[in-house]
């Protein structure tokens, strides 16, 4: 398996080749440990905001790195790959969405919140209220952009700084990344921290969530077959590298074909994101079909990829489980496999059987 | 991965307007009665390739002065998506456009070229495919029929099995042994256009399962080919059937052979569906999703002169596997006891043909087994 | 694999011996196929009926043969075994409650409908009005045993004759079974041939049908294992047995292991419908849990099998269809898996998760 | 199938009161508030090991003068069931009375017998399992720690691995090499049972993904080991490794690992599930009850003698398998994110427990490819 960064793509391979160097060096076996532990990797956060990556889909006039969506994905992958334990992917969304919105996204990491299928934030008189759970990092990010509807409905965002939000930390999900329950109580924003939101619609950040998750899980899911064609060439059995087993191979052959097919529809939904900067792109189908698809391949590869490793991969010292537990994790957030095929089907069924070929190779 | 090239294509705005141009055609035949939905490449129908044919859509790629286009793989790709999608009955022309069109157009002799494809492009010839034997399945370089020079080119004798369509087809593109097997099993084969009609042939049907005649068993006996009806080089056989089944492996119908029969469950589940049969159409919707952009890829590979062999190879593996679940899904949510015999319920003939058909699908075109075995490969396993 | 009969068991050696030598003289390929082509085996049925197969389980003094529910089942599983084109299984079944019902079963073929779940007939005043579809062999039985229920919901059987209902024939299921609609349009019964319905609740023959099918699946399931067991030790491809290949040997492994699982759940049944005829077995749950369990199964052994058997195992000259078209229809009769599991689950939440082991267990 | 015998059993009276009592003693531990459910035998308690061995449920079928109660197997199988549904936590003595305990009163010498069994019965005395070696997992033959004959009976060097709780139990039976490998390549390794407070042991904890410290690795440096702690004949110990692994392998925890999270997915979809719901639970259902009748099956056979391997094999293949799929599906008709943050919500707690367990299923006591690989044989494919 070869690492993200292997496909063509028009992110300079300068910018793939620095932040892999920077992952290479702040997110070392030691710093994911750490992070595990409860301390959080200052260091490796520090160097991203350095190299300009928290803020890379921000337009330059708005201080940003005015990169391209998919190149903006590019690099969620390649974090994911590393399992850099940062909520980059959720400053990168936020910071883009709050410029799209015509705001300045401000430093440090920001994070979103409502994070799950029903929980609702709202807004009147330019006061927030709301409770929101599951928020990745919420606790220790500098700031949360939150997804709140106004009376009428109308989709807003709100940006909330750290003091203005009542936190319990605690929460982890079992890759051991925070997840905290946060509390908007009747916060009281200043104008220029309210705006109309681009792109979201009541699914508020479920659809988009979904599709960062949906990158993170492909470069996770590189990484799992990565180890496990290592180690598959290294373990000896019987005689011979289990590589050479049929067993073996038919299993990692599958594998790939997940990891095929999931990058397949997280690049298509990399390509819906681009559209909706232009034209009203189908973002919602896109979001469903790459979560869904994806969260379905996290499992099966992880699997494999475990029973490649027999006990050795189940040890914390085997770096596997940085990627596996991470793929168990992201596969049910923002929304699981299930949530997303119902949407699908849904929509499939509402429209009619004749009606689902045009909806996969357009109109 | 390594070697693994689903690179993002988007289609050129020319492979839309095919598109609008096939279907407007497939409507106005399905408005004209022409064509029984439901169908899909497995069913043979002359009729209807006779008409596709003069309508432009076979033979697309090739150059306009053997009756094609001169179209690109990837207009060629759309009309073959849609041919699928709305379950037009292609088996007649199929193996002749996809695969030993194509063939002849790259390895055949001129005159080869000149006296079949524009028959095939005018949708009036077609092919079997001849390279499994009795005793080579999966293994194909233990093909044992033999070509010996004779005055008049070659002389075959051996037999050919699963070749499908032998008794309406028009030719077969056969692999043969042309030295004897040394060192390298590979070497020594060699590819051959086998016009049906001629003498030292004789074909035994196989009636598959459900009873329906496809297959065919050619005998050779003396079988007289002339030169100019070889496919490459002599020897050079394994190298000409690779490229073959990466063709063979490499289009939308390794998931598409039931397409249909998800559009009639869907149907069957009606416009409010219940909790299970919105998840579990969903899920096999983001199955189909992903395969198309991944065969879409494929085809771009293909337009740039490229060989997918392994590609083709993976997206057959994950694509049949998904054509061998939309039965199993379907009958879980929307249950009916499947019948040949009730054609008017359209859910329930497609749910009995796909059930019968289906174990088809992880074997033709190279077992799921070889498949994988070829992804392991590819990942640097074996 | 081995025949069914090399189980421990109580019926006599003597008896599958001889229903084993009666089926390979009546229902070789040719009958089969034969049958597939729309002709009736008659002498099969024939040497069935002067073997007393078909009242097996009716007691002595009721005409029959007294065998015990356990050997009776065994004797269904032998015939789907040999793929036997003629309604054993519904005959014995149907003669069986219509002698505990205390009526003499006739002569010749009896069949059982309704057969499918959702359809429904009505008794009042000695008139019986209904409708069935899919009833096996309907329009050939010479009688057909009809469930339904009175004006107050009581549970009725009755007797009709073949001049006594109106038939729609030439359905078939994919093994080309005849399946056909019957219609009973106001049928006025004699006395004795209507009788209060022993062992049926409201789900009619849906129970014990489907525990039959289970016993059927079993019986093919076996037969589908013989043949690639057998197939995979004669195949050479690439020098060597395909029985040498380690993806086929695990292919037949999950094969077994399904094979395994469902002669569990098929025996589990028996034992529940033994228990019935002394005590109030639960025979729903039991009927339940083997049809689900053996269709489940029934797909993947026939999967299994044809990939095994490459493209010959496809075409009709090989044996093997017999037995896979088999389970591809069995498997949907008598309320396909999920109508089956949807009724456990149902029960097993109403009762609550710890009900669920003494439910399994024991009380 | 040939010599797979999973013969219909009925458990014969004695069980079921046998049932009774470990459910009313159960019943009042929990009461008591001595025990978390939703544990399972994988949970190290030595508190609950030392009640529940005093209470007679703990090598219930060894003679009395070693301690036993003289029971059945069927009535030791009922309770290990009974313990595994209620989601007791059995890990502390679980491996002594499964297979460890058996071995040395099979195998064992008198004094190992008369030392050791009457410890385990009373739930003080806890067994790890040795096994593999860090080039020897599968490949079990392959293990290279050694035993030389010594004065006092044997000196072993080498090493073992994965295990489980070797800093906290007191012994382990350690399959060695006592002779040099040749021909075959079963022969000349012999089981030793292993003190793990003597001399000349180092053991190395390794945590497992979750951070949990139950595996360790266990260093021989010249430690000797007397010569009637040997299990069996010198160089028989593939025999007697053979033996310990159908006892390993044969139990109800092989299908009921994570039986509790399917009570608590139960409970989570309430009363009046959806339909997706119900069948999807429904169909876990009929799984667990197939399993438990192959599983009780399987006792029978113990309980006359038999060494039921093959059996074994199957029914953990299956049972791992259905294993693997509990937490796959609950997650998905019971949607929740896990974490093993929230203790007090018992059904996402067991979800992340059992999500980060389940690799293990079908690894330990087995892989699925070796059990595949039995199955395969016990079917004559090799």
């Amino acid at each position: 398996m070869s690492h993200p960064d292997d496909m063509n793509d028009s992110l300079s391979q300068l910018l793939l080749d620095q932040a892999e160097r920077l992952f290479a060096e702040h997110a070392p076996r030691q710093v994911l440990e750490a992070a595990d532990a409860g301390t959080p990797p200052e260091a490796l956060w520090t160097a991203l905001e350095e190299a300009g990556f928290p803020l890379a889909l921000v337009p330059e006039e708005q201080g940003g790195a005015g990169l391209e969506v998919a190149d903006g994905m590019r690099l969620v992958r390649l974090a994911a790959y590393h399992a850099a334990p940062v909520p980059l992917a959720e400053t990168m969304l936020a910071a883009w969405l709050w410029s799209r919105a015509g705001g300045d996204p401000p430093d440090g990491e920001i994070t979103l919140a409502p994070a799950r299928p029903g929980q609702r934030a709202g807004i009147a008189g330019g006061i927030l209220e709301g409770t929101a759970d599951g928020v990745p990092w919420g606790a220790r990010a500098r700031h949360c952009l939150v997804f709140a509807q106004d009376a009428s409905g109308n989709p807003c965002l709100a940006l909330v700084g750290a003091q203005q939000r009542s936190a319990r930390p605690g929460g982890r999900n079992i890759a051991f990344e925070p997840r905290d329950r946060l509390q908007f109580d009747r916060v009281q924003l200043a104008a220029t921290a309210l705006r109309p939101a681009p792109l979201l619609d009541s699914d508020g950040f479920l659809p988009l969530g979904a599709i960062l998750r949906s990158q993170q899980m492909v470069g996770a899911m590189q990484r799992c077959l990565d180890h496990a064609l290592g180690y598959a060439g290294e373990r000896v059995q019987f005689g011979r590298p289990i590589a050479k087993f049929q067993a073996i191979q038919h299993m990692l052959a599958v594998a790939a074909g997940h990891l095929a097919a999931a990058t397949a529809v997280a690049d298509m939904a990399i390509d819906a994101m681009t559209a909706g900067e232009t034209a009203n792109g189908d973002l919602a189908l896109a979001a469903a079909i790459a979560k869904a698809r994806t969260g379905e391949a996290a499992g099966e590869v992880a699997a494999i990829c475990h029973q490649v490793h027999g006990a050795m991969g189940f040890t914390q010292e085997h770096p596997l489980h940085y990627a596996t537990r991470r793929l168990w994790s992201w596969r049910d957030e923002f929304g699981s496999e299930p949530f997303w095929q119902e949407r699908i089907g849904r929509r499939v069924c509402a429209a009619g059987g004749e009606a689902l070929w045009p909806m996969l190779a357009g109109a | 991965m390594q070697g693994f090239r689903f690179d993002p294509l988007r289609l050129p705005p020319e492979a839309a307007a095919t598109r609008q141009r096939i279907r407007a055609y497939l409507s106005s035949e399905r408005e004209a009665g022409r064509f029984a939905a439901n169908r899909s490449w497995d069913s043979f129908d002359p009729d209807f390739s006779r008409r596709l044919g003069p309508a432009g859509f076979i033979g697309m790629t090739w150059p306009k002065r053997y009756g094609g286009q001169e179209r690109s793989a990837l207009e060629r790709f759309v009309v073959t998506e849609e041919l699928l999608a709305s379950g037009a009955p292609c088996g007649a022309h199929w193996v002749a456009d996809r695969q030993s069109g194509p063939q002849i157009l790259k390895h055949g002799s001129e005159r080869a070229r000149q006296e079949i494809l524009p028959r095939i492009a005018a949708g009036e010839c077609y092919f079997g495919i001849g390279m499994s034997e009795p005793d080579s399945g999966s293994d194909l370089a233990a093909v044992r029929t033999r070509a010996v020079p004779a005055d008049e080119g070659w002389r075959i004798n051996g037999s050919k099995i699963w070749t499908s369509n032998a008794h309406r087809a028009h030719y077969l593109i056969a692999l043969v042994r042309t030295e004897p097997p040394g060192e390298d099993r590979h070497a020594g084969l060699t590819q051959f256009v086998i016009d049906l009609s001629a003498p030292g042939l004789t074909i035994r049907p196989i009636r598959n399962m459900a009873g329906h005649h496809e297959f065919n068993e050619v005998f050779f006996e003396d079988h007289l080919v002339a030169d100019d009806m070889r496919i490459g080089p002599p020897g050079k056989g394994w190298q000409m059937v690779l490229g073959e089944l990466a063709f063979e492996r490499a289009g939308p119908e390794r998931f598409m052979s039931d397409y249909r029969l998800l559009v009639e469950a869907i149907d069957r589940a009606g416009p409010s569906p219940d909790a299970r049969q919105a998840v579990e159409i969903g899920r096999l919707v983001s199955h189909a999703a992903g395969l198309r952009r991944m065969v879409t890829s494929i085809a771009g590979l293909i337009e740039q002169g490229e060989v997918p062999g392994v590609e083709a190879a993976l997206m057959k593996d994950v694509g049949t596997t998904f054509e061998r679940e939309v039965p199993e899904v379907v009958r879980r949510i929307a249950p009916a006891e499947p019948s040949l015999d009730d054609p008017a319920d359209r859910y329930v003939d497609a749910l009995a043909r796909v059930t019968l058909q289906a174990p088809s699908y992880t074997l033709r075109g190279g077992t799921r087994e070889i498949l994988r075995g070829m992804i392991a490969r590819g990942l640097g396993l074996r």
